[in-house]
């Protein structure tokens, strides 16, 4: 069956609720209001507002009020309207909900997914377009997972909400209307477990959310040069694949990772060390990094699309490896 | 109030007003992207309150922030190229419809985290006080801003050290698609979250115009002279949906409820009274209308008119290399990694 | 009240003073280490407040927790072993002074960001009341949290959606060094921070463990049959410093302030009206020093003789592997980065 | 003149305050108090309440409203009282302080200095020991700095607070004990350039703030086994003075990276990945990161030294880099 990012999401999320009556979704106008982004759409009609929680703009306060509840036995999906606001939740998630479990010597666990879209929309300015899984990611205690298309939303949230640690899932409201198919009922995909959304011999893309298409778009241009690049969607950026990564960086030996955000200490940073670490004998040259500018989100159109990884600069990126020198 | 200011007041309401239709349709033919804030139906407030204003006082405002930057003297030219993203913009089309700056008029924006501009106000104030100045600073915000903590923690410092600021909150009964019952548990009177830390405060209906501007510069005499915050709801209600994105009316609220309060329209109220108290008449209104229509047009024109940003822009005014004392390597180093060197370069353009 | 009651709070409270100046010694000789924070003067507030409170009912505190934790039940063996960092201890040595926390007891913590567990405290009440249960949750804070961001959002929240919590402000009038009059706008009223969310507050005498004891219980009746948050202000004091960094008076209060305070020392109040009431003899009070002492003396014990955590230990309880539904990889994989997979260990260890 | 790098901080606070009455400092407890680590021991005294101004616990207020005072035309230091807290003025820092400039098209700065110590001390626990540089030097717009001796506090310091730009000081509790030649008067050290701590020509040992002392200790033990290891200190994170740190790895062919803080996306991998792509071919092979574990910090003693990267850690390192199989 054919759906979209947001049917994908709100199938997976209306699923586990019927499910497990511990779950209950909290946030920015999810419930009269159908969701910013419409995915809770019904939501409110079908379980009502005890598990449909409209909150004030309190990210601070309705985070750690989702990871209260969590500690003492239910199961919230918190959606931030954008992660943007997540930053005022910051202290809530590092502090409390990362390290509960920890501090506790394991007696208690913080079973909560905090999702909302990530990164930059059209034109939003540079307070409400910023991709920050760098941010998420380097903190223990976290898993991080950005899905790419309907079919892994679907999966991957399942699972997110089957888990019982936090767990920060980054949407994209670019991809919110993308189809795909996403097969029939309950089905799951595993954290931390990579894909090779294309196959490939030459060199090796890495490349996740909104940036997936990018990547496979770059890696069509690129076969009709008679280059076969490899693309891989990490899926889960914590805890990372690097079992994936590596054995098709060790394969085709040139390596090019895609990703929106700022790129001084970005994700791509630590996929790029994680991969010379381990298999730097193989690699023929240097990973290249197409990132984000090092900037603020600009405004105006033009700046904007010069300031967001395209299609062209991957697949310069591409010869940049391929024909060192 | 003398006649001329009376109709000064409805010029400003009506350049407003037409200039948010404008945008309304600016928008829809993709010349405008991104939130876009609609303030039709709130007029009164900004034009009111900043009416009282000396040159160098300060405003400070959220997202929705056209109204408030034109009641400002922002030229409206540069306010619509802002919104185009074209060079001419007043922030050379970096910032947009939710960030318009212009630091000229003192209106320093123009911010889109609810509640983070809260403490920017704040502390102008404070350096206002530092430098022993008598300005104030105006301060706007919705009601959907009043629960969060930074407001809290903003009315506190700002009682504690008797800072000048208006705390003006615009009480539209809406943040985004939750009525404020939903969300500030004193819905009935949100000013008490101003008490609660020691503010004076008071309300007013924000429809009337002159009834803000008189509990406007009642609050801001009191602020210059005692040095002390206040805090002023305005009761008011956005007629548009809460972005360009969000139709007049979701599920959120029903026509027939926007169609009661448009029957208080700011513009028709003062319209009516002026009429009424023969302080203007038709003619007036047929000039006012036209000479707004003029300046409307000529934004737009020069908006189209101005050209888009140069690439070069991009990694333009991310540091300053001013500096006071001596200097200390803020020249552009080869390899320096995050100050828009090679690394970002090999970031964002790969050949 | 009983006199086992009562001679059961002026032990609790015993417990507590004695615990705290053995921690004392325990800090000076190194055997605890980090910050820690003594309850000494407050014992009052704790032991009365949580008396009042039925197993199944939660608490949660700041940092400044030895005396809650104590007050709610935990073995001093476990505590004191914690305050070690030995696997005797409430949290294997992993938590510390300012991360007590006995889930059996549903003491929920032990936290150390000022504010920072407040939501929390809500949460816990959202989940009771979600699942239609009749608990209370009685969250401790000082009177130095009360202007954060956090503790407003929560209070609107609660009130918002009724969540039967007892907000416990400990006024002890000083955070660290600054007293509340230079901290919170309203000094001389913190708990209109309450009431302006539309709560109902209360204050009542710190100092006198029956009077917060019946006001708590009053409170407690209240919260859990009405189901709606209540904040009760208790007026304390702090006999040491801030914490064991800190003298008991710096160039922030004077001797004489603490001296004067001292005169209103709980135990003490509680001691005299036992023995004027007759309610009971010294020889009671030598056999409760007697009874304490000896449970203090076997906390001590206990925490010297319990091991060390293992090694093993650093890297377990960061991710839980329990999970309902399929399965899907928490197995730990090779080459997992950031699982404590060997990343980390790279990391930490290298050979 | 010998100095404690708490009285070089202390002074170089004092001169430029002395200097320029814009200057003023705020946060918890820096006047009456002295500050919680007595940095600002004096100036109560000197300057007044007026330019000393402690503030309620409100971390996310008063940052904003320093922001909106820099914005105006003062100069102010923020001290948080540790940098655990800086977390609750994330929103303030990132999406206000470093973004205004480019948001107002170069209308405004934000002249402004927020300092305090970072990562741990002694047992201080999950929610008061990490080290957050990583997260700082993601963000446009900001500048970071991390300076491991008094000379270095003292110097970055005044150059901090002379930039025009919204700067993230971090200090370190554990250094402001230690002892060091600071010369005499007025000096500035600028931001961006790194230092040779200690030259070599064997292996390039990287580390900055508490860790610089680790990596010298190393080269110490290193020295006695006859290997050469040149300890070079970036001092300011963001710019990253990657010349300097090139030409080392350049010329030892083998780097070794040490920092406190969480392996995953760490500063540390940025590092790494800059080196790797600008001296690739000058590496004999991968280069090796002592971190601080991925776990949230534990209290107990044994298991927080475990956490922390110590000097033998370092020397087995640079023997791994060395003697590869
Ligand atoms: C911290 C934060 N959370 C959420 C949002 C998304 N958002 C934008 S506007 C808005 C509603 C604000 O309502 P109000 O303050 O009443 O202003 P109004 O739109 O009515 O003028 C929300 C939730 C945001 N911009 N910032
Ligand atoms: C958000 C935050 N800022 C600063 C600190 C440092 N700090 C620890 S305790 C304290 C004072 C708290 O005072 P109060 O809340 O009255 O509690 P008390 O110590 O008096 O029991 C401060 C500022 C902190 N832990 N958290
Ligand atoms: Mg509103
Ligand atoms: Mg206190």
């Amino acid at each position: 069956m054919k759906a979209t990012y947001r049917e994908a999401l709100n199938q997976a999320l209306r699923e586990e609720m019927r499910r497990d009556d511990r779950i209950f979704l909290i946030g920015e106008d999810v419930a009269y209001y159908q969701g910013a982004f419409k995915v809770s759409k019904g939501f409110l009609e079908e379980f009502g507002p005890r598990r449909v929680v409209d909150t004030p703009i309190t990210e601070s306060g309705f985070t750690g009020l989702a990871i209260g509840a969590a500690m003492t036995g239910l199961h919230p999906v918190v959606e931030v309207m954008t992660f943007n606001f997540a930053i005022l939740a910051m202290d809530q998630i590092v502090n409390n909900a990362a390290k509960i479990r920890y501090m506790s010597g394991g007696q208690i666990s913080v079973p909560l997914v905090i999702r909302g879209p990530g990164s930059s929309a059209h034109q939003l300015g540079a307070q409400h377009s910023q991709s920050l899984e760098a941010w998420f990611c380097h903190v223990p205690g976290l898993k991080v997972v950005a899905p790419a298309t309907p079919y892994d939303a679907k999966g991957l949230l399942k699972s997110a909400i089957r888990d019982e640690n936090p767990i920060i899932f980054i949407e994209a409201q670019l991809l919110y209307p993308t189809q795909g198919e996403i097969g029939e009922g309950d089905y799951t995909i595993p954290l931390g477990v990579a894909e090779v959304k294309r196959p490939g011999t030459d060199v090796t893309l890495i490349a996740y959310s909104k940036m997936l298409l990018v990547a496979l778009e770059a890696a069509e241009k690129l076969a009709q040069e008679g280059i076969q690049a490899e693309v891989v969607d990490p899926r889960t950026l914590r805890p990372l694949d690097l079992t994936t990564l590596a054995a098709s960086a060790k394969k085709t030996g040139k390596v090019v990772i895609v990703e929106e955000g700022w790129p001084v200490a970005g994700l791509g940073a630590q996929i790029a060390e994680s991969l010379y670490r381990t298999v730097f004998d193989y690699l023929d040259g240097p990973i290249i990094r197409v990132t984000g500018r090092d900037v603020p989100m600009p405004y105006a159109r033009n700046l904007e699309n010069a300031a967001i990884p395209e299609v062209n600069q991957v697949v310069a990126a591409v010869h940049q490896v391929l024909y060192r020198n | 109030m003398d006649r001329a200011r009376l109709l000064h007041l409805y010029t400003q309401m009506l350049l407003i007003r037409r200039f948010e239709e404008r945008s309304a349709e600016m928008y829809a033919l993709g010349k405008i992207g991104g939130f876009c804030h609609l303030y039709i139906g709130e007029e009164a407030v900004a034009v009111g309150a900043v009416d009282v204003l000396r040159p160098d006082d300060y405003v400070f405002s959220a997202y929705r922030d056209h109204g408030h930057c034109l009641a400002r003297g922002s030229d409206p030219k540069r306010v619509m190229a802002e919104l185009f993203g074209r060079s001419g913009g007043l922030c050379k089309g970096k910032g947009g419809s939710m960030h318009l700056i212009d630091v000229e008029r003192r209106f320093m924006g123009g911010y889109a985290i609810v509640g983070g501009h809260m403490p920017l106000a704040a502390g102008a104030a404070f350096a206002v006080k530092y430098r022993g100045g008598d300005q104030v600073v105006l301060c706007f915000f919705g009601e959907g801003a009043v629960p969060s903590g930074a407001c809290h923690e903003t009315l506190n410092l700002a009682a504690l050290w008797g800072l000048p600021v208006l705390f003006l909150c615009e009480n539209n009964r809406y943040g985004m698609g939750t009525p404020v019952e939903r969300a500030v548990a004193l819905y009935t009177d949100v000013a008490q979250s101003a008490t609660a830390h020691g503010i004076e405060a008071g309300r007013v209906d924000g429809m009337d115009v002159l009834a803000v501007r008189e509990a406007v510069s009642k609050a801001v005499d009191e602020i210059r002279t005692r040095q002390r915050p206040y805090f002023l709801e305005t009761l008011t209600y956005r007629f548009l949906g809460h972005s360009m994105a969000d139709p007049a009316h979701g599920h959120y609220r029903t026509k027939s409820e926007v169609e009661e309060a448009k029957k208080r329209d700011p513009l028709l109220l003062l319209r009516t009274r002026l009429l009424a108290e023969r302080q203007a008449n038709n003619e007036d209104f047929k000039r006012i209308e036209q000479e707004v229509a003029q300046i409307i047009r000529e934004a737009v024109e020069f908006a189209d008119a101005s050209p888009i940003p140069p690439e070069t822009a991009l990694e333009e005014d991310v540091y300053t290399s001013a500096e006071k004392g001596a200097s200390h390597g803020k020249e552009a180093w080869p390899g320096r990694l995050g100050e828009g060197g090679c690394d970002s370069d090999r970031g964002g353009r790969v050949q």
